[in-house]
């Protein structure tokens, strides 16, 4: 079966094949429907771990309870029955929306500017000519983008452009060649199925 | 009034995450809670509805797409086979067909953008630009760390132990250091982006809600208070 | 050739060569012929940071990125993963450390869950197994961090190995286990988060690392002898590049026809 | 414990409650800092004014949510002001789950009907299309097959005299397009770039940016906008300054504060390393 789904994806690529490009196209909006059939499964663990803490009252069961509370508004709210004012306009779906989730999303990725300043605090020490490397390249790049230092020492803007395109690029270029052919690998392993990682029967 | 409740709200779950700077509180666990269950039943909805579209889109125009959608849905259902300890193994049949998918779609891709379109620029890379020294440089570099980078990896056999190799290694290191090194750097700038886009939300400076302002001074001050206050009075410093 | 689609034919080229090759090797390795590899350090220290967290009472967090399993790019990473949840779910069972893996993916959850509860079917400890073990936290990319967090922050794991393909939240989950103590061994293939896992984790393995991080794990022949199908794919690519840009500074397009085939 | 040993091994919260000020003073009292102006918004300005001609369609889509909104949203107002100016027709749309919200945001800075452009003959919404990259391929080989109906109005394409000349990838000229992750340029250039040689140009947050650097480089991407600073200077360029202009303050600030953290750690690493000795 999966090598089914693998080679209609992979010979309409190369080959010019009308029939199979069609049955590829169809293949593949029948997989992102299975995918979202999927959906309730995570709702179904969400709820087995969650009402079990609830029933147990365990250690902050109520905070369990806030979290299935909160499934169940959204999911019904959010029911896509246009018809009964329910889905993507429903009023409650679209307050909950714009005024919990946004932010909450919009905050959690923004607390990275923390993060990133006290992981480059630690990590920034020339311990040895690695550490002093990535200490020298760090914070020239920091320079570089910021109009106090590049309006003083304009040089900056350059050098963070050639450690860009030079250094950097190199590094990128490399790694992305290598974990293309991992990938290979991996799909040529999986195909003839001994990575087991991802299927795996009962025997072992 | 409701614009006021929306703007204390989304104040009130802004700090709330950024609480958890301080220490790990009752106000991060509300915030994250609140998002846990958002979130799923967001998800939910969303896939639904993509469900539903798809049916009233090109699945409901003949016989045999009705019949092909009803396969697909049965196939979908078997999802929910791993609930059950006699039909657990039914997950399987879904499975394979995503990863095969998923495989068939990168051994297309990865092969031609991460592979070939990369070597086709190192290719492009000329070791000798005419009347351009610093050019010439650039690329000469360029035609010794990428290949270092590459070899790096080099995991069977006994070469990758030999002393050519052993310098192929220092130099892949030292460029793979001053590429994160940057990579590091020039994120800062997208982080702190983010954090000043939230800060002018906090201050309502338009196109923000001006209310908010009270709000964060107001809701700040609480939820300081409350764990500055509770770690004193309990006579606990904080964990890190 | 109306049948081979222009512009691709030299891609397939390359793809099944590279195919071909790891395939010989791992037929080579059926006959008994496994190549020697070099070790990765990151990949060892799994079973000392697991020892670890069985010392300090505490449990083990492992995760396997937050992508799908049918990205182009992300999916093999997120099967690369699963491997080395597999590895660490038979450690954790082995030595009575308590596993957590958190999820993002609903469609990954059930592999998830079965690969962990299987490790404790056979061990024989199955009633060991329970819900808490894999969670599901939220398809959100910032609701499973924010959780994930969370989790971190209240269980203290004395070990956070992840391996995969992680996004914005690689430096939140890093730095928050780097903040609470906990031995880390990261892995991605995203070029544009490695950096934060080589700073914040105690070890990283670094792109194509992960791919073999399952292979080095099981120590299985065939597993292994596919790096070497992998290797010969690295020099093909070296050597290509370098003729190619040689024959290309004397002026000639030779190469680049050949690619554009 | 000395000073040194102090800084050696500095709380969290310190560094966190200085990043609060750093952040927060200018954007309460701004500071006026100058902006120098960089080759990249450079270049983006001159692509979008020299190498989008009279009569081209463009799709202009936005691949992120309200988080990446801070970095992305001001270079799409001010792309799109610029793109207004000139008689292109454009289709918005995007892969990204929220990318209609954000451009309902953006409808509230700039609207195309000011620059004589009627909805449905010179531009339209598409809004979110589910599926990923895999949705991308498709609505490349059909518009008409992977989008049922239009964002705004639900009504279907064939309804909209912009869709009769828009029916396959071979039909756009050129793809702007803003984001945070994936999908994204990697997966436009393999859908639509290496399978149809559609033109793109690439708007991403810093993160993103070492990444594409060899998509620049190889010429795939035909322009890339990296982030804040960088948009503040295109809006000088256009000479109309706006949401990044505001905020560039605040990014002078703290990438000061984390210069000066590295130093003083670095400093009190050394002495301590000396003491040691």
């Amino acid at each position: 079966m999966t090598i089914i789904a693998t080679l209609l994806q992979v010979i309409p690529y190369y080959f010019d094949i009308q029939v199979l490009k069609d049955m590829a196209g169809t293949a593949t909006n029948a997989v992102l429907l299975i995918v979202a059939c999927a959906t309730f499964v995570g709702v179904i663990s969400v709820l087995m771990v969650h009402a079990k803490r609830v029933q147990r009252r365990t250690e902050g069961w109520y905070f369990s309870g806030l979290i299935i509370v909160f499934v169940a508004i959204m999911v019904l709210t959010g029911l896509p029955f246009a018809e009964f004012g329910l889905g993507n306009k429903n009023s409650i779906f679209n307050w909950i929306f714009t005024n919990i989730q946004t932010p909450l999303g919009g905050t959690m990725y923004s607390i990275l500017a923390f993060f990133i300043t006290s992981a480059a605090v630690r990590a920034f020490k020339a311990r040895n000519i690695e550490a002093a490397i990535v200490l020298v390249s760090g914070t020239l790049m920091v320079m570089g983008n910021a109009p106090i230092f590049t309006n003083t020492v304009p040089v900056l803007v350059d050098i963070s452009l050639w450690i860009r395109n030079i250094p950097n690029m190199a590094t990128m270029r490399g790694v992305m060649i290598g974990a293309a052919l991992g990938a290979v690998a991996l799909a040529v392993r999986t195909l003839m199925g001994i990575e087991r990682g991802y299927l795996r029967g009962g025997e072992e | 009034m409701v614009d006021m409740i929306a703007a204390w709200t989304a104040v009130f779950f802004t700090l709330g995450i950024y609480s958890i700077l301080y220490r790990e509180n009752p106000w991060y666990r509300i915030a994250e809670s609140v998002y846990l269950g958002v979130a799923v039943g967001y998800g939910v909805s969303v896939d639904l509805l993509y469900i539903r579209n798809q049916w009233s889109g090109q699945w409901s125009t003949s016989a045999g797409m009705i019949l092909l959608f009803a396969i697909v849905m049965i196939v979908g259902l078997m999802w929910y086979g791993r609930f059950t300890k006699s039909t657990f193994y039914l997950y399987r049949w879904p499975l394979a067909i995503v990863v095969g998918t998923g495989i068939g779609l990168a051994l297309r891709t990865v092969i031609d953008a991460q592979f070939l379109q990369q070597i086709v620029a190192q290719v492009k890379t000329p070791f000798f630009v005419a009347g351009n020294m610093g050019a010439t440089i650039n690329n000469i570099l360029i035609q010794i760390m990428v290949p270092s980078v590459l070899l790096y990896f080099w995991f069977t056999g006994t070469i990758r132990e030999s002393a050519p190799m052993k310098i192929v290694e220092k130099i892949a290191r030292y460029t793979m250091m001053a590429g994160f090194g940057s990579a590091y750097g020039y994120t800062v700038l997208t982080r702190y982006s983010l954090f000043i886009g939230r800060s002018q939300f906090l201050l309502g400076i338009p196109p923000n809600e001006p209310s908010n302002q009270l709000a964060f001074i107001v809701i700040a001050f609480v939820m300081l208070a409350s764990m500055i206050g509770w770690d004193f009075t309990h006579k606990k410093t904080p964990e890190a | 050739m109306a049948f081979l689609i222009q512009g691709r034919i030299f891609g397939l080229i390359c793809l099944l060569f590279i195919m071909a090759s790891v395939a010989y090797y791992i037929k080579r390795a059926q006959g008994g012929k496994v190549p020697k590899v070099r070790r990765i350090p990151g990949i060892d220290a799994i079973d000392e940071s697991i020892g670890r967290a069985v010392e300090m009472g505490r449990p083990v967090f492992c995760s396997h990125g937050i992508a799908t399993l049918r990205d182009s790019t992300a999916g093999p990473q997120t099967i690369a993963g699963l491997s080395v949840l597999n590895y660490v779910a038979k450690r954790c069972v082995a030595v009575g450390a308590r596993i957590v893996v958190p999820v993002r993916q609903p469609e990954v959850w059930p592999i998830a869950a079965d690969i962990v509860e299987t490790e404790y079917k056979l061990a024989g400890k199955a009633e060991e197994y329970s819900s808490e073990c894999v969670q599901f936290l939220s398809s959100d990319q910032f609701g499973f961090s924010s959780n994930y967090i969370g989790l971190m922050m209240r269980e203290k794991p004395g070990a956070n190995i992840m391996v995969g393909a992680y996004w914005a939240e690689s430096l939140q989950l890093s730095e928050t286990g780097s903040r609470i103590g906990a031995m880390q061994i990261t892995g991605t293939a995203q070029t544009s988060q490695i950096p934060f896992f080589l700073v914040t984790s105690d070890y990283c393995l670094i792109g194509e690392e992960i791919f073999s991080a399952g292979a080095y794990l099981t120590n299985d022949a065939m597993l292994i002898a596919s790096l070497a199908g992998q290797d010969v794919g690295r020099i093909f690519a070296v050597l290509l590049g370098l003729l190619g840009a040689i024959v290309f500074t004397m002026g000639n397009r030779l190469f680049l026809d050949l690619f554009a085939m | 414990m000395s000073i040194m040993d102090k800084i050696n091994n500095l709380d969290r919260r310190i560094i966190y409650l200085l990043a609060w000020i750093f952040v927060l003073y200018p954007l309460i009292f701004p500071l006026g800092l100058p902006i120098p102006i960089s080759s990249d918004a450079r270049s983006w300005y001159s692509y979008v004014e020299n190498n989008v001609n009279d009569g081209d369609t463009v799709i202009f889509s936005l691949m992120y949510g309200t988080s990446g909104m801070p970095e992305l949203f001001p270079m799409s107002v001010a792309t799109m002001k610029h793109i207004l100016q000139k008689d292109v027709k454009f289709v918005v749309l995007g892969f990204w789950t929220e990318g209609p919200l954000v451009f309902n945001a953006l409808l509230r800075q700039v609207n195309p009907a000011d620059y004589g452009k009627v909805y449905g003959v010179d531009w339209i919404n598409l809004g979110y299309i589910p599926g990923g990259e895999t949705a991308m391929g498709a609505l490349a080989t059909s518009f008409q097959n992977s989008v049922a109906v239009d964002f705004v109005e639900g009504r279907p394409l064939s309804s909209f005299p912009i869709m009769d000349n828009i029916r396959t990838a071979t039909d756009i000229d050129l793809i702007i397009s803003f984001e945070t992750g994936t999908p994204g340029a990697p997966e436009w250039l393999r859908q639509w770039n290496t399978a149809y040689g559609v033109n793109i140009i690439v708007g991403c947050i810093g993160v993103s940016v070492p990444g594409m650097i060899p998509y620049i480089n190889s010429g795939q991407i035909s322009a890339l906008m990296p982030g804040l600073t960088v948009s503040a200077e295109y809006e000088l360029l256009l000479q109309k300054p706006g949401l990044a202009v505001a905020g560039v303050d605040a990014v002078s600030t703290s990438h000061l504060l984390i210069v000066l953290l590295v130093v003083i750690g670095n400093v009190a690493f050394f002495m301590t390393k000396e003491e040691k000795k």
